[in-house]
């Protein structure tokens, strides 16, 4: 769109502030999927921003009328970044490998549908399932599926991953210092950019750092300072002094997210329903969101963000609970918790979730729960969900469809992940139902059905979708929001 | 008798107790000529060691000072010196020996080392003339293999060897004046007759003048030319070695040569000086030996008897 | 009423990886002697020798002592912790150093009291007038008893330290160089404090000093020693008068008589002890002594009797 | 985390005279106060220990007292100190973060001395296999990057004051053993001692009544020095957010939480910084005077 | 001396294998495993058991143990599980940039401490005395990250003298160092000015001065080399501090040096990491603390092994 005024400079590198390090490039062996992965890896498939799929390195791609056969037309001429060239067979083996037990790869039940790749020439393969599955196409549009040369992590051997990683991508890895920044560098030989975009061609940019920062306050000073160009992940804390910079402008959108307060609904007291009404009217969302996170995010009605569009179930709002200190005291009066209760209230030790914990200790004094609150750094506290030792505990996902309330809700998955330890053969009834239908219109209505019901349960407290907000500094133009990962071939180049 | 090299009149040393000057020192004079030996004996605290470290100009800042008299050396007042010219009278024309052989020497220089850097401060000398000079001089203390020792440092020597290295380092520049204070105290009486023997010899040699102080009458009677008695800061008697020890007058001294047992004559009781030396702060008016004096009389405890002559001895005392 | 027979303090120096290495210092090296009631052993030699080893391993504070202590016929280096205590009570240890031998923290009244408490001794109030007497007996009052050690010189804390070692009635006394460390006019007031209680207590005394005069005139019988062995041992008049050994005439002859008259020799021996690591060979005086041979340095010299309480190890037969 | 000047005097603490005479307590405290350090010191504790315990009335607010619509308001009358990003008075958490301090300081302490102390005195007193044991133990506690441990300690335990205190004591009780175990080696040798063990003394009694009270002075010492370590320690692992849990004023957590805000709201930082840092100042002089009152030589 | 430095080492290896099974211990028991790091929240539990599988987390922790020092006998620390590398390796990068650190303040702070210490003790209760022993204190109350925040605001933020984070250049090293370097000077300067006045007491300077030496080399030669030596007992342990205080600084800058390594790998449980880099952390102390001992007799001829 910007048929430009300003002059583009290939030269200047672009420079992206993280709060941490990957741990590796090889991502069948992680699912920490870092940024990197994304420019410097293709997948069969591409989404855009509004969860659209595209063609990727595949052209096209057929369905049989059974649903169980997919066939995918490779771009012809796509090379490594290692100079080799794309075909059919490195499809095949990202895929296998990634599915064999014996790589222990994390993603490897995402793609456990699939039954066998055949290769039906080098340009050409077809994917066999054992029964419909029409979330394939996410799956290879994911991260995890993006196309690794098979040759090269052969012959890299230990090395792949840290030192090197060979993708089709338009930017290849140059360095990575370990700690400090990841640095990519331009493929100039990349003709094979998703349609959609606005370029498809070379990147704009020559090169683009990652550098990490842990530190919030330190990433702030060096975005302010113009070391940084962009910083991903605002939190409401980096807004204040950021968000008067005339040098800088802040892209916000939603995110597939939802922070909920959550407790064990088999145990007392939360296994009464109307404890957990009385909770749901407790909190004062409002509050929250104006001031935790400084107007950066928006209340949570439902189970899921309402960015998931047919999937989000309207009525959320008017189905769910107001805040009303009065009628959380009544219910819990109800429930013959008159005299208040004592509870633990659990979070993981990230600066955001302690002051929500914060301001939720408040509200709940209100309606007379006092809390006592204990903060946990990531694997104690899922190992304590897992023990079942919680009691109130605040959790945010991200996911990007209705899949995730099988996830945390139906009884198979108990007790982990379903921590909020919810078994309830209805929910499974409804779940199941929504699962198991063709087309995606009775998908969408099917976890309609869903939501509704588990808002009337009061199965959780959701309480804010958080908005993802890019800090981008001028220099950057032409900069288009993502809410997963920024593409930095689509148009965008340095001034 | 020769011309006095070192003259000391009315020398008065101070050190501050909470704010105050309390003289540890006081008003003594005395003098020492040319090859001339003078013991001073007295008890534990009596201000040996503060009038020797006087001389020196060595009391700590911090501790005290001089406050008055003067030490005159060959004719110039040490107290008048400037700094410069103090250092070049140490170690070079009046030297000290120190009691303590196990810590006056610095544990992390060698022997060699040390001595060297007297000669190079005072004498005009390279370096291998210095350590030629050194081994001389460790020769002449009659340390065994001295070349070897030149080397080694001083925890590698025992006791009595130490204390001859210090013995030549304190002559090395061959010193008009030697000042030891108790220099043979810590050592068995065996290493310490080597010593004595030692500093005898030499002195005859240098015709240097030594102002020796010990508590040992023995060592006296082996050194002295003349013996300077202190009480409490006050010298009280004052005269030749052989006056002292066959017509001692001042009361303490002959209390203080009663009270050494005799080899002679094991058996009897020995004679004991009542009481204590006073506190320094307690010192009352009158004569400072009043509350252990037998003699004791109204006037002692009145008035401080002065420095009078008597029979050739200078003594303090009303008796007499 | 004490007899030691073949005592030896080994030290253990440096330690090597295996346990049993390392080398052995030996401080005292088999010596024998024996005193009775009422008596004075005087026990001299140069620093280093031995002379408070051989003190603490007669009390049995050395748990590397070997050889035979018996007193009063008990033996006490195999004694077993109670039995000791019931002799600790016979036997007590005055030190050299007035300033470093009373508990700082503790009140002199305190002090004297506890041992009277550890030994079980009376109840409080005769432990009070026991105090009170004890203090007296070695010339303080009882005003003193409040005080703390800091607030004596060291005379009056050597008194002091007397009057605890008193405080459980021993009936012998080690008095390691107990009055070395203090002036001439309060030397002797210590002595006569001891001889005085002797008398009084009959007590018995094993006084070990460095100077001869002073040994001399305070005990009975004097032994000296020279690298952890006993070279000479006799009555002391007979000692002074009549030395056998070359050692003993050396450090005879070292001590400096306060009369300038007599022309003191200074030139009595030459040399240092040499370390007790390293003990020379033969006879250990060999390195230094005058009549020296090459029997010396190979072949030790016997203990012999020269008369009936008179001993001496030596090649020769100096008269 | 600063726990450098732990060791800053070691060799200082050394030195402290064992059996120098304390007793004259009169004189002691007189000597102690005629240093300016002393009082300036003292005066900070005192003010401190004030504080805490009348936390609650002399701070205008109570400490989790939530007002989002006023969050981060700079220093005013009605906000002394400003306020956090919850609204929170600075100026009340400050005083209540005293609390904290001074009970992780304590709390430090009693646990690592009474650790220290027990090995301390049974390595230095009867030596041999069990001072070998016993050492062999501190060698590995001081071959330990201390900080790490202590965190490895909470991960494994939890995040909370309790267990914050439990670890840094785990890894500081060497120390004291170190000091203990080498005041009774000199001890052990000194003629008071001996005399003890010739007058039929028990063991127990030799170490509790004549060695520990005159290894009193290096302990106390070292005490008053440590004391401004554990609150910097406790600051600096609630920094790392592995203190007090919230909503507990720990000064450490509120400097954590507040330096995102760095540029928007300096005050706080700074305000409890700044009285963190007096707090220890204080400490630490009180501590020099203390030692240079127990050891004249270094004075005058 | 060689005798003395074998003995030594050799008595390094119980003390590092009781650290090593203390450390094992600590992380062990801690809650939680890093499977769900690599897994991700939303793995299920089939594949959880795969990963564990293989990385040999599945067997029990005696086993574990031992196949560790198994490796550790063949000088292998591991792979790290999260990264996915040899631990070695990761150590090596990181342990560098915390001993450059480390070593250039112990540097900085030994130019800056002890003129500061020298001059203070002669000049005792003078301004000059005063001022340094007050900044001193000064130095040492001032927590390291709230040092190192007021510097990195002023200096980098402000003044735009340094940069604010990364590391690399030497303008990268200034205010880290600094803020290391300058609170451990603090100590040094107390400790110099301390052991310079206990020694100036000594004896042996006051023979020093009877010899009619200069002040300047009483001072300087005969006082400084004995003051220095209880300075210098210290460095191994200053060693182990620096280390055992590196994440804070690391953590203030964004410096990826090991403490900051070592504390997210305890959080993120990545077990070979932490045990390596404590036993690697620890060796090193052992070996600073040999070297000490090794300073100490080169200075100090009366100590000998
Ligand atoms: N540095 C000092 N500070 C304070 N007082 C001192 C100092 N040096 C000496 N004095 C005091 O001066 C008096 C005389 O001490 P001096 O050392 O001269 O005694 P001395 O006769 O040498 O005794 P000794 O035989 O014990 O060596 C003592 O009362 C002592 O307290
Ligand atoms: N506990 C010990 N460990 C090792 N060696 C010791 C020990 N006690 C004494 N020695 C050594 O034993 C030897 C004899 O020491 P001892 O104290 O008995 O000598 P001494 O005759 O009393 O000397 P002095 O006159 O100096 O008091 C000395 O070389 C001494 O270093
Ligand atoms: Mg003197
Ligand atoms: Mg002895
Ligand atoms: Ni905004």
């Amino acid at each position: 769109a910007n048929k430009d005024t300003k002059s583009k400079d290939e030269k200047k590198a672009l420079v992206i502030a993280y709060d941490r390090d990957a741990e590796t490039l090889n991502h069948i062996k992680t699912s920490d999927y870092h940024n990197a992965l994304t420019y410097i890896f293709d997948k069969l498939v591409s989404r855009d921003n509004d969860f659209n799929f595209h063609p990727g390195l595949a052209e096209k791609w057929e369905t049989s009328e059974d649903g169980l056969k997919w066939t995918f037309y490779l771009k012809k001429n796509v090379t490594f970044h290692d100079g080799s060239k794309l075909t059919a067979h490195d499809v095949k083996w990202t895929i296998d490998t990634i599915k064999d037990p014996e790589t222990a790869s994390p993603a490897q039940s995402e793609f456990e549908p699939i039954k066998e790749i055949v290769v039906e020439d080098d340009h050409t393969l077809s994917i066999l399932l054992d029964k419909p599955y029409p979330n394939l196409l996410f799956r290879l549009s994911s991260t995890a599926a993006g196309i690794i040369s098979k040759d090269a992590y052969e012959k890299c051997g230990d090395e792949y991953g840290s030192k090197y990683a060979i993708g089709t991508g338009p930017y290849k890895l140059k360095e990575w210092i370990k700690g400090d920044k990841i640095v990519l560098e331009k493929n100039p030989d990349y003709e094979w950019g998703p349609e959609w975009m606005e370029n498809n061609g070379k990147p704009l940019i020559g090169e683009i750092v990652m550098k990490m920062i842990p530190e919030e306050n330190l990433r702030m000073m060096e975005l302010e300072a113009g070391n940084v160009h962009i910083v991903r992940d605002l939190t409401p804390t980096m807004m204040g002094s950021i968000e008067k910079n005339a040098d800088i402008e802040i892209f916000t959108g939603g995110a597939p997210r939802l922070g909920y307060l959550a407790f064990p609904t088999d145990k007392e007291p939360f296994n009464d329903v109307k404890v957990r009404r009385a909770l749901n009217h407790a909190i004062n969302k409002k509050e929250i969101i104006d001031h935790v996170f400084r107007g950066h995010a928006e209340v949570a009605h439902g189970y899921l963000p309402p960015i998931l569009k047919e999937e989000y179930y309207e009525g959320s709002e008017k189905d769910g609970y107001e805040y009303n200190v009065e009628k959380a005291k009544q219910l819990l009066k109800e429930a013959g918790y008159g005299d208040g209760l004592t509870l633990n209230l659990a979070a993981e030790n990230a600066s955001n979730y302690g002051r929500l914990a914060e301001v939720l200790q408040a509200q709940l004094l209100e309606v007379g729960i006092k809390t006592d609150i204990q903060l946990y750094e990531s694997s104690s506290y899922t190992d304590m969900l897992k023990e079942g030792k919680q009691e109130l505990f605040l959790r945010m996902y991200g996911w990007q469809n209705a899949d995730i309330l099988d996830w945390f809700l139906s009884s198979k998955q108990f007790p982990f992940p379903n921590h909020s330890r919810w078994q309830d053969q209805k929910t499974d009834d409804l779940i199941q139902a929504a699962e198991q239908v063709p087309t995606w219109e009775e998908r969408v209505k099917g976890y309609h059905e869903v939501q509704k019901y588990l808002i009337e349960q009061a199965v959780w407290v959701p309480i804010y979708i958080p908005s993802n907000s890019i800090a981008v500094r001028k220099e950057v133009q032409n900069f288009k929001f993502d809410p997963i990962a920024p593409d930095y071939n689509d148009g965008v180049y340095m001034e | 008798m020769e011309e006095p090299i070192l003259e000391i009149t009315n020398l008065t040393t101070s050190f501050y107790r909470k704010k105050e000057l309390l003289p540890a020192v006081d008003n003594v004079s005395f003098s020492i000529s040319k090859g001339q030996t003078v013991c001073v004996v007295g008890e534990s605290g009596s201000g040996k060691s503060v009038t020797a470290l006087s001389i020196m100009r060595l009391i700590p800042e911090h501790a005290g000072k001089i406050t008055g008299g003067e030490i005159v050396f060959k004719g110039k007042d040490l107290l008048k010196l400037s700094d410069k010219d103090m250092r070049a009278v140490r170690g070079n024309r009046v030297s000290m020996v120190f009691q303590e052989p196990m810590t006056t020497l610095n544990p992390v220089f060698t022997i060699g080392n040390q001595l060297m850097e007297t000669i190079m401060m005072h004498q005009n000398v390279t370096k291998k003339e210095a350590m030629e000079k050194a081994l001389e001089m460790l020769k002449k203390v009659n340390i065994p293999s001295p070349a070897q020792r030149l080397q080694q440092y001083p925890h590698q020597l025992s006791g009595g060897m130490r204390q001859r290295v210090v013995i030549a380092m304190a002559l090395v520049c061959k010193p008009e004046l030697l000042v030891a204070d108790e220099p043979t105290t810590a050592l068995d009486v065996t290493t310490q007759a080597q010593i004595l023997k030692l500093m005898n010899d030499l002195k005859s040699q240098t015709e240097t003048a030594v102002l020796f102080i010990t508590h040992n009458m023995g060592v006296v009677a082996a050194t002295a030319d003349k013996v300077i008695v202190m009480y409490c800061g006050r010298i009280v008697e004052c005269s030749d070695a052989k006056t002292i020890f066959k017509d001692p007058k001042h009361p303490y001294t002959i209390g203080l040569l009663k009270s050494i047992p005799k080899i002679a004559e094991p058996q009897k009781k020995l004679f004991s000086i009542k009481g204590s030396v006073p506190a320094p702060g307690q010192i009352k008016k009158g004569c400072r030996f009043q509350s252990r004096c037998e003699l004791v009389t109204e006037q002692c405890r009145l008035e401080e008897p002065p420095l009078i002559e008597k029979n050739g001895s200078l003594v303090r005392c009303w008796q007499i | 009423m004490l007899e030691v027979k073949d005592l030896k303090v080994h030290f253990r120096i440096g330690k090597g990886l295996l346990p049993k290495q390392g080398n052995y210092l030996k401080a005292v090296d088999g010596i024998s002697f024996d005193i009775k009631y009422g008596e004075t052993l005087g026990l001299v030699g140069e620093s280093g020798c031995g002379k408070s080893t051989t003190g603490r391993a007669i009390l049995g504070l050395l748990k590397e002592s070997k050889g035979e202590v018996l007193f009063e016929g008990k033996q006490l280096l195999t004694m077993k912790k109670n039995g000791l205590k019931t002799v600790r009570k016979d036997m007590q240890l005055i030190f050299q150093d007035p300033y470093a031998s009373l508990n700082p923290r503790l009140k002199i009244g305190d002090a004297l009291e506890e041992v009277l408490i550890v030994h079980k001794m009376g109840n409080k109030e005769r432990r009070k007038a026991r105090v009170e007497e004890l203090m007296e007996m070695v010339g303080l009052n009882k005003h003193h008893l409040s005080r703390y050690p800091h607030e004596f010189s060291g005379g009056q804390r050597q008194r002091i330290v007397i009057a605890r070692a008193l405080a459980v009635n021993p009936k012998f006394i080690v008095c390691d160089e107990s009055v070395s460390a203090l002036d001439v006019s309060v030397q002797s007031q210590i002595i006569n404090l001891l001889e005085r209680l002797q008398e009084e207590l009959n007590l018995t005394y094993l006084f070990i000093g460095h100077d001869l005069s002073v040994v001399n005139h305070f005990s009975d019988k004097i032994a000296v020693m020279y690298l952890g062995k006993i070279v000479e041992m006799a009555e002391s008049n007979e000692l002074f008068e009549n030395p056998r050994h070359p050692y003993t005439r050396a450090l005879l002859s070292a001590v400096l008589l306060p009369d300038p008259e007599l022309m003191q020799d200074l030139s009595v021996i030459e040399g240092e002890i040499p370390s007790p690591l390293y003990p020379p060979s033969g006879c250990r005086f060999h390195t230094r002594c005058k009549f020296a041979t090459e029997k010396c340095a190979q072949e030790e010299p016997l203990t012999r009797k020269v008369d009936d309480h008179h001993f001496v190890a030596c090649h020769f037969n100096l008269d | 985390m600063k726990e450098n000047y732990v060791f800053q005097d070691d060799s200082k603490i050394a030195h402290v005279e064992t059996h120098f005479e304390t007793n004259n307590n009169i004189e002691f405290v007189k000597r102690l106060f005629s240093n300016k350090s002393a009082i300036f010191g003292s005066a900070v504790i005192f003010i401190v220990v004030i504080t805490a315990i009348f936390a609650p009335v002399i701070a205008p607010y109570p400490y989790d007292y939530i007002d989002l619509p006023n969050m981060l308001q700079s220093p005013s009358a009605q906000h002394l100190f400003g306020t956090d990003d919850l609204g929170r008075d600075i100026f009340s958490r400050v005083i209540y973060g005293t609390r904290i301090s001074l009970v992780v300081g304590f709390g430090v302490i009693a646990i690592s001395l009474l650790i220290g102390v027990i090995l301390g005195a049974v390595s230095g007193y009867f030596g041999g296999r069990i001072d070998s044991i016993i050492m062999g133990m501190t060698d590995i506690a001081w071959s330990f990057p201390v900080t790490l441990l202590a965190i490895a300690i909470i991960a494994a335990l939890g995040p909370s004051l309790t267990n914050l205190i439990i670890a840094m004591a785990l890894v500081s009780w060497s120390k004291y053993t170190r000091l203990i175990r080498g005041e009774f080696l000199s001890l052990r040798e000194q003629e008071f001692i001996e005399a003890t063990r010739v007058l039929g003394m028990g063991h127990a009694r030799i170490i509790f009544k004549h060695m520990l009270p005159n290894a009193l002075a290096p302990i106390i010492v070292l005490t008053t020095m440590e004391f401004p370590i554990a609150i910097i320690a406790e600051a600096s692992l609630s920094f790392l957010g592995l203190g007090a849990q919230p909503p507990t004023p720990s000064w450490g957590a509120i400097i954590s939480g507040g330096r995102s805000y760095i540029l928007e709201a300096p005050w706080i930082i700074f305000f409890p910084g700044f009285i963190l840092a007096i707090l220890v100042l204080g400490f630490n002089l009180f501590g020099d005077a203390l030692r240079d009152a127990l050891d004249p030589r270094l004075k005058d | 001396m060689v005798n003395y430095i074998v003995r030594k080492t050799f008595l390094m290896i119980p003390a590092l294998f009781g650290l090593t099974i203390i450390v094992f211990m600590i992380l062990h028991l801690s809650p939680g495993d890093p499977v769900d790091l690599i897994a991700g929240p939303n793995a299920p539990a089939e594949v959880h058991e795969n990963i564990k599988k293989d990385l040999g987390l599945d067997q029990p922790l005696h086993v574990q143990y031992f196949t560790f020092i198994g490796h550790l006998f063949k000088g292998d620390l591991g792979v790290s599980i999260l990264q996915n590398r040899p631990v070695a390796d990761i150590i090596g990068e990181r342990l560098l940039v915390t001993f450059e650190i480390g070593i250039y303040a112990l540097i900085f702070s030994f130019v800056v401490s002890i003129p500061i210490g020298v001059v203070a003790a002669i000049k005792r209760n003078t301004l000059a005395d005063y001022a340094s022993m007050t900044g001193a204190l000064i130095g040492l109350s001032l927590p390291t990250f709230l040092f190192g925040l007021l510097l990195l605001y002023f200096f980098a933020y402000k003044l735009g003298w340094f940069p604010l984070s990364g590391y690399g250049t030497y303008k990268h090293l200034v205010l880290p160092v600094l803020t290391v370097g300058l609170t451990d000077a603090a100590i040094t300067a107390r400790m110099v000015r301390s052991s310079m006045l206990e020694v100036i007491r000594q004896d042996y300077i006051r023979t020093a001065r009877a010899k009619g030496l200069e002040e300047k080399s009483v001072i300087f030669k005969h006082a400084l080399k004995n003051a220095i030596i209880p300075i210098i007992t210290l460095f191994g342990m200053r060693l182990g501090l620096i280390f055992g205080g590196s994440v804070i600084i690391e953590t203030v800058f964004s410096i990826p040096g090991i403490g900051k390594l070592m504390v997210d790998a305890i959080f993120s449980r990545d077990y070979p990491i932490v045990q390596g880099s404590m036993l690697i952390l620890a060796a090193l102390v052992l070996i600073g603390n040999l070297i000490t001992d090794i300073l100490y007799a080169v200075f100090d001829p009366r100590i000998k092994y």
